[in-house]
């Protein structure tokens, strides 16, 4: 091609065509989804009295949702869950079920993810890791899992003096652990990491949507 | 395959076709102007007197 | 290999009789556009030492995570984004803007015009990112792969970039020579495609984000086209110029480079959406991007006979020249490593493959075997030509190409292998995360280990580069006459 | 203004000579002349690009839309498996026993191992206790409102803390709270009667109110009769009363094999 025109309209057209077919098609197709209830009545609307889902995460959960981002969590951690029968998420039991597009239409920032150096979360707050397992194991991976190469948040946390009595959500170390502090001192989350916590319990895939049910 | 399931994609694919007939068009009206027509002597435009055809141009320096 | 080749001072052809016109202005050309090309020649290897610092403290951390581990700012998240951008943005567009905007003037036969405009926005690209950068690090990452640049660097990025985008059409606008040559297609399209995939990006994601998955599915086409549509071509544009340019002979059929091109323009654009094979978007968008991923065996298969079939017979010549040594290995990366990516996108393979570290090998084997080799070739090929000086050092070249080629094919190979076995056993159910995490340990430490031949390869290039630059005994050393007749034509082997 | 181009044949010597034969007289001279000035004739301009590269294209292009139709779930938003066909996915019911044994796997064999003989000391043992294959609802309080405090298993006893999985807790659903009893009722050789997701139900109705665990003096009091369905140590042979809500393909008898052979 020899003049500027035809290979401008060229270039443009073939950006276009893609920009039109994958990103305006999926808005036109997911960009309107709404909350709706587990199952849906016949002309698709939900049913009334019943709760809608995704719910939209508040509070301290949305706070944690951002000092997730701001540690760059996604770089090792996932939030979706593949389908039984393509890789083995539900198997170990990562989630219930697929997920679908609906159960991201809440989330103003959607953190797929697309390395698992680290376990999917997408379901983590459905396992039965409670607070305390989440504070020890963001504190120094390897108190909980010995081996792992997650990184330790210890700067989320503070250790200080105990002044008389411990307190109430100091970090319960098991006996003579190697990571514990001192003598005389306790380490305590700060705001940031119970936010974070806060954020992973809130992680939960708990709930059907029509086109996707849990089948147990 | 039902048919309602592309309700919502018929703006795509009208926009598909538009582009489709329009990229035909441009490849008639470019051979028509005879931008097709011998393409391999433009292979040679970049060759210039100093760096002509059939000569290395770079080598290692020597130190 | 030979040893270093006897002296090329004495050109082979007597001086031909060119007027004088047209030889100045070829000189002209690289004058008027020499100062903004150094710039950005020495921006690029900034940032290419800082990414690779950057790489080193990521890899490390990958199997010692309490390294530097005590602070948020060194947290594995933030170096990788770090390195990612110092990379991607920060040498690969300079290195671009140097080598590509001096072929697209080359090739446009007229002096370019407001050189003072690149630099400026040059000069704003660099600051944009410098802050980004710091911002990532600060903790205002965004956490969208390859768009984690705070939102109050980019708008900077984006306005520098547009006016460098602006004067490529510009400089394209006012071209001497009736015939556009391949690279000039390829330079244009990137010059374009970039900024508008950038903006949208940026808009659809981060300024105004869409409802959902469509994010993502915007996050990745943006990310792959940023491979496919930015980086690619340059890279293609710069072996398209210098194979030929090199080697004095012209491109095997200049048919396959005009089908090459619209292939590539077609298919790529739609192979983003592998990113999210198995995730939450419909399975019609999902197959559209495998079957464009697929189907970009085309466009790799007419580049890669095109480029072979000019370099067929030459073997000796490519091998004696650096521009070639790293350019071909550049060109046969990308054949290779585009056959992988096709396979890598079919579900089957995608299946094992897709949340592992193959993906990150795979993702190095494009962005560095192919597309910095073919970067290095065209910075060994350009500097000359715009100082009037040869590199002072051979064996710093060698010992660059040797540490990059060794560093990038331990890496690729050993991730791959990894990342296989981390996919696999990710796969069954019965083997607990944690022994997967073992079990790419090693792997990751031959990672680190790849790095450190990268890393003395860089500093070769680093330090031949301002050798070159300041060192007035070069200019001694090379007592060769001034740029035109110095084109070091080796003996006509 | 570049200059001629000889046609690039192999040997361009022996051909320049023939042309020099051919061209004697004036005339040709001059007509030669102009065609000396033209250009060379614009062949086609592309050598012949390798038949196999049209034919695999070609394969390629065919494989793209085959797929790409194939596996589109009919271009639906809603349609997540390239296999999805219009209806939806059929409902699988895994008999009681086996989804027990998962959900115990994944959330009880923490602490009560998967062996359930408990960590002495710390876990009460499942096997052979009387708290487990007593009454059904004994377990069934456990399970939905949780245990703190002493309890006195097998002889030995064990303080600490069991959370609850009913609604005030953990949450599982009914069917996961039988399948779970029904488990560790049936399994490392103790044999106790099944408890199924109606019984859970109105266990669980019963005690919704309830947020705090149980104590272990608690739970011995205050139990209502075992349901009449499943009396503990008499095994009917299909249990008629219950709706088959083991309704999978084979023989219903499948689902209830263990209660069979085990009948003492």
């Amino acid at each position: 091609m020899k003049n500027l025109p035809l290979l401008f309209c060229g270039i443009f057209f073939a950006l276009a065509f893609s920009f039109t077919g994958l990103i305006l098609s999926s808005n036109i197709q997911l960009g309107s989804l709404t909350q709706t209830t587990e199952t849906e009545d016949e002309n698709g609307n939900p049913l009334e009295g019943e709760p809608l889902f995704p719910m939209q995460s508040v509070g301290l959960a949305q706070q944690g949702k951002q000092v997730y981002i701001e540690m760059g969590c996604i770089y090792c951690h996932t939030q979706q869950v593949r389908r039984a029968g393509f890789g083995a998420d539900i198997d170990r039991n990562w989630g219930p079920r697929q997920s679908v597009a609906r159960d991201y239409i809440m989330q103003d920032r959607v953190l797929l993810g697309t390395m698992r150096t680290g376990p999917d979360l997408m379901h983590v707050g459905g396992r039965p890791l409670n607070a305390d397992w989440h504070h020890l194991h963001l504190y120094n991976p390897q108190i909980t899992s010995k081996g792992s190469n997650m990184p330790p948040f210890a700067f989320l946390y503070e250790t200080r003096k105990i002044d008389g009595e411990p307190s109430a959500d100091a970090l319960q170390f098991p006996p003579n652990s190697e990571y514990g502090p001192e003598g005389g001192y306790e380490v305590v989350p700060t705001r940031r990491a119970e936010a974070l916590v806060e954020y992973l319990l809130s992680l939960k895939l708990n709930y059907s949507l029509p086109e996707a049910q849990i089948v147990e | 395959m039902d048919v309602d399931s592309y309700t919502d994609l018929m703006p795509i694919i009208l926009l598909g076709v538009v582009f489709f007939i329009s990229a035909i068009g441009m490849l008639y009206w470019s051979s028509k102007r005879g931008q097709l027509r011998n393409f391999d002597d433009q292979a040679s435009t970049i060759f210039t007197d100093e760096e002509p055809e059939g000569e290395i141009s770079d080598s290692f320096p020597s130190k | 290999m030979s040893n270093a080749p006897q002296s090329n001072s004495q050109s082979v052809s007597p001086y031909s009789s060119q007027n004088a016109a047209v030889r100045a202005e070829l000189s002209e050309i690289d004058a008027s556009i020499r100062s903004s090309a150094i710039f950005f020649t020495i921006s690029a290897i900034f940032w290419l030492l800082a990414g690779t610092v950057f790489a080193l403290i990521a890899a490390y951390k990958a199997h010692e995570p309490s390294f530097m581990g005590d602070s948020a700012l060194t947290t594995f998240g933030r170096m990788r984004s770090a390195h990612l951008n110092a990379m991607a943005l920060g040498w690969g567009n300079n290195i671009i803007f140097a080598v590509g905007l001096w072929i697209m003037a080359r090739l446009c036969r007229s002096p370019i015009r407001h050189g003072g405009v690149l630099l400026i926005a040059g000069a704003f690209w660099n600051i944009g990112l410098t802050l980004g950068i710091g911002g990532i690090i600060a903790g205002d990452i965004t956490s969208v792969e390859w768009l984690e640049i705070p939102h109050y660097a980019t708008p900077l990025l984006a306005i520098s970039y547009a006016l460098i985008g602006v004067w490529g059409i510009v400089a394209f606008k006012f071209r001497k020579g009736e015939h556009v040559y391949v690279s000039q297609w390829y330079i244009l399209a990137a010059l374009f495609w970039f900024p508008w995939l950038y903006v949208i990006a940026q808009v659809m994601i981060i300024w105004f984000p869409a409802r959902g998955v469509v994010q993502s599915v915007t996050n990745w086409w943006f990310a792959h086209n940023v491979l496919g549509l930015w980086l690619t071509p340059m890279a293609l544009a710069t072996a398209y110029y210098l194979i030929p340019k090199v080697l004095g002979r012209p491109i095997y059929s200049y048919y396959l480079s005009v089908l090459g091109f619209w292939a590539l323009a077609i298919f790529y654009n739609w192979a983003g959406v592998h990113h999210l094979i198995g995730g939450p978007i419909p399975v019609w968008l999902i197959s559209a991007g495998i079957v464009a991923s697929v189907m970009m065996v085309i466009p790799v298969i007419v580049v890669g006979l095109n480029h072979h079939m000019s370099v067929v017979g030459l073997h000796k010549e490519v091998w004696r020249s650096p521009t070639l040594r790293f350019v071909v290995f550049g060109a046969i990366s990308y054949t290779l490593v585009s056959l992988i990516g096709s396979a890598m996108a079919v579900r089957s393979v995608n299946e094992i493959t897709h949340f592992t570290h193959f993906t990150v090998g795979h993702a190095h084997h494009g962005v560095y075997a192919f597309f910095t080799m073919i970067m290095f070739g065209g910075v060994y090929y350009m500097m000359p030509r715009l100082l009037n000086r040869e590199w002072p050092s051979a064996p710093l070249i060698k010992l660059h190409f040797w540490g990059s080629a060794i560093g990038i094919t331990v890496m690729v190979v050993a991730l791959q292998i990894g990342g296989w076995i981390q996919g696999v056993e990710m796969n069954n159910a019965e083997i607990p995360f944690l022994e997967i995490v073992q079990n790419t340990m090693p792997w990751l430490q031959a990672r680190t280990v790849s790095g450190l031949f990268l890393t003395v390869g860089h500093i070769a290039f680093a330090v031949n580069f301002f050798w070159m630059l300041f060192a007035a005994g070069a200019v001694r050393a090379k007592q060769g006459p001034t740029l035109l007749d110095s084109t070091s034509k080796e003996g006509a082997a | 203004m570049s200059e001629e181009k000889h046609s690039s044949g192999p040997h361009p010597d022996n051909k320049a000579s023939l042309e020099q034969a051919a061209m004697q007289d004036e005339k040709m001279q001059d007509v030669h002349a102009q065609l000396m000035r033209e250009k060379e004739e614009p062949q086609e301009g592309f050598s012949p690009v390798p038949i196999l590269l049209m034919f695999l294209f070609a394969a390629l292009c065919f494989w793209g839309g085959v797929y790409l139709v194939h596996y589109s779930g009919q271009f639906r938003w809603d349609a997540y498996s390239p296999y999805a066909k219009n209806e939806p996915p059929p409902v699988v019911v895994v008999p009681l026993f086996e989804l027990g044994q998962k959900v115990f796997n994944k959330q009880c064999a923490v602490c009560h191992q998967p062996t359930g003989a408990g960590v002495p000391g710390v876990y009460p043992p499942l096997v052979g206790s009387d708290w487990v294959t007593g009454h059904p609802e004994v377990v069934s309080r456990v399970l939905i409102n949780g245990l703190n405090g002493a309890i006195e298993v097998n002889g030995k006893t064990y303080n600490g803390n069991m959370p609850a999985f009913g609604p005030s807790g953990l949450n599982l659903s009914d069917r996961k709270l039988a399948g779970v009893i029904t488990y560790i009722r049936q399994e490392w050789g103790n044999k106790a009667s099944d408890v199924t997701e109606k019984m859970i139900a109105d266990y669980g109705s019963t005690y919704a109110g309830r947020s705090t665990p149980w104590t272990a003096a608690e739970l011995k009091e205050g139990l209502g009769p075992i349901p009449e369905p499943d009396p503990e140590p008499v095994v009917e042979e299909a249990v008629e009363g219950e709706p088959a809500e083991v309704a999978h393909a084979e023989d219903p008898h499948a689902g209830h094999g263990h209660t069979e052979e085990v009948a003492h």
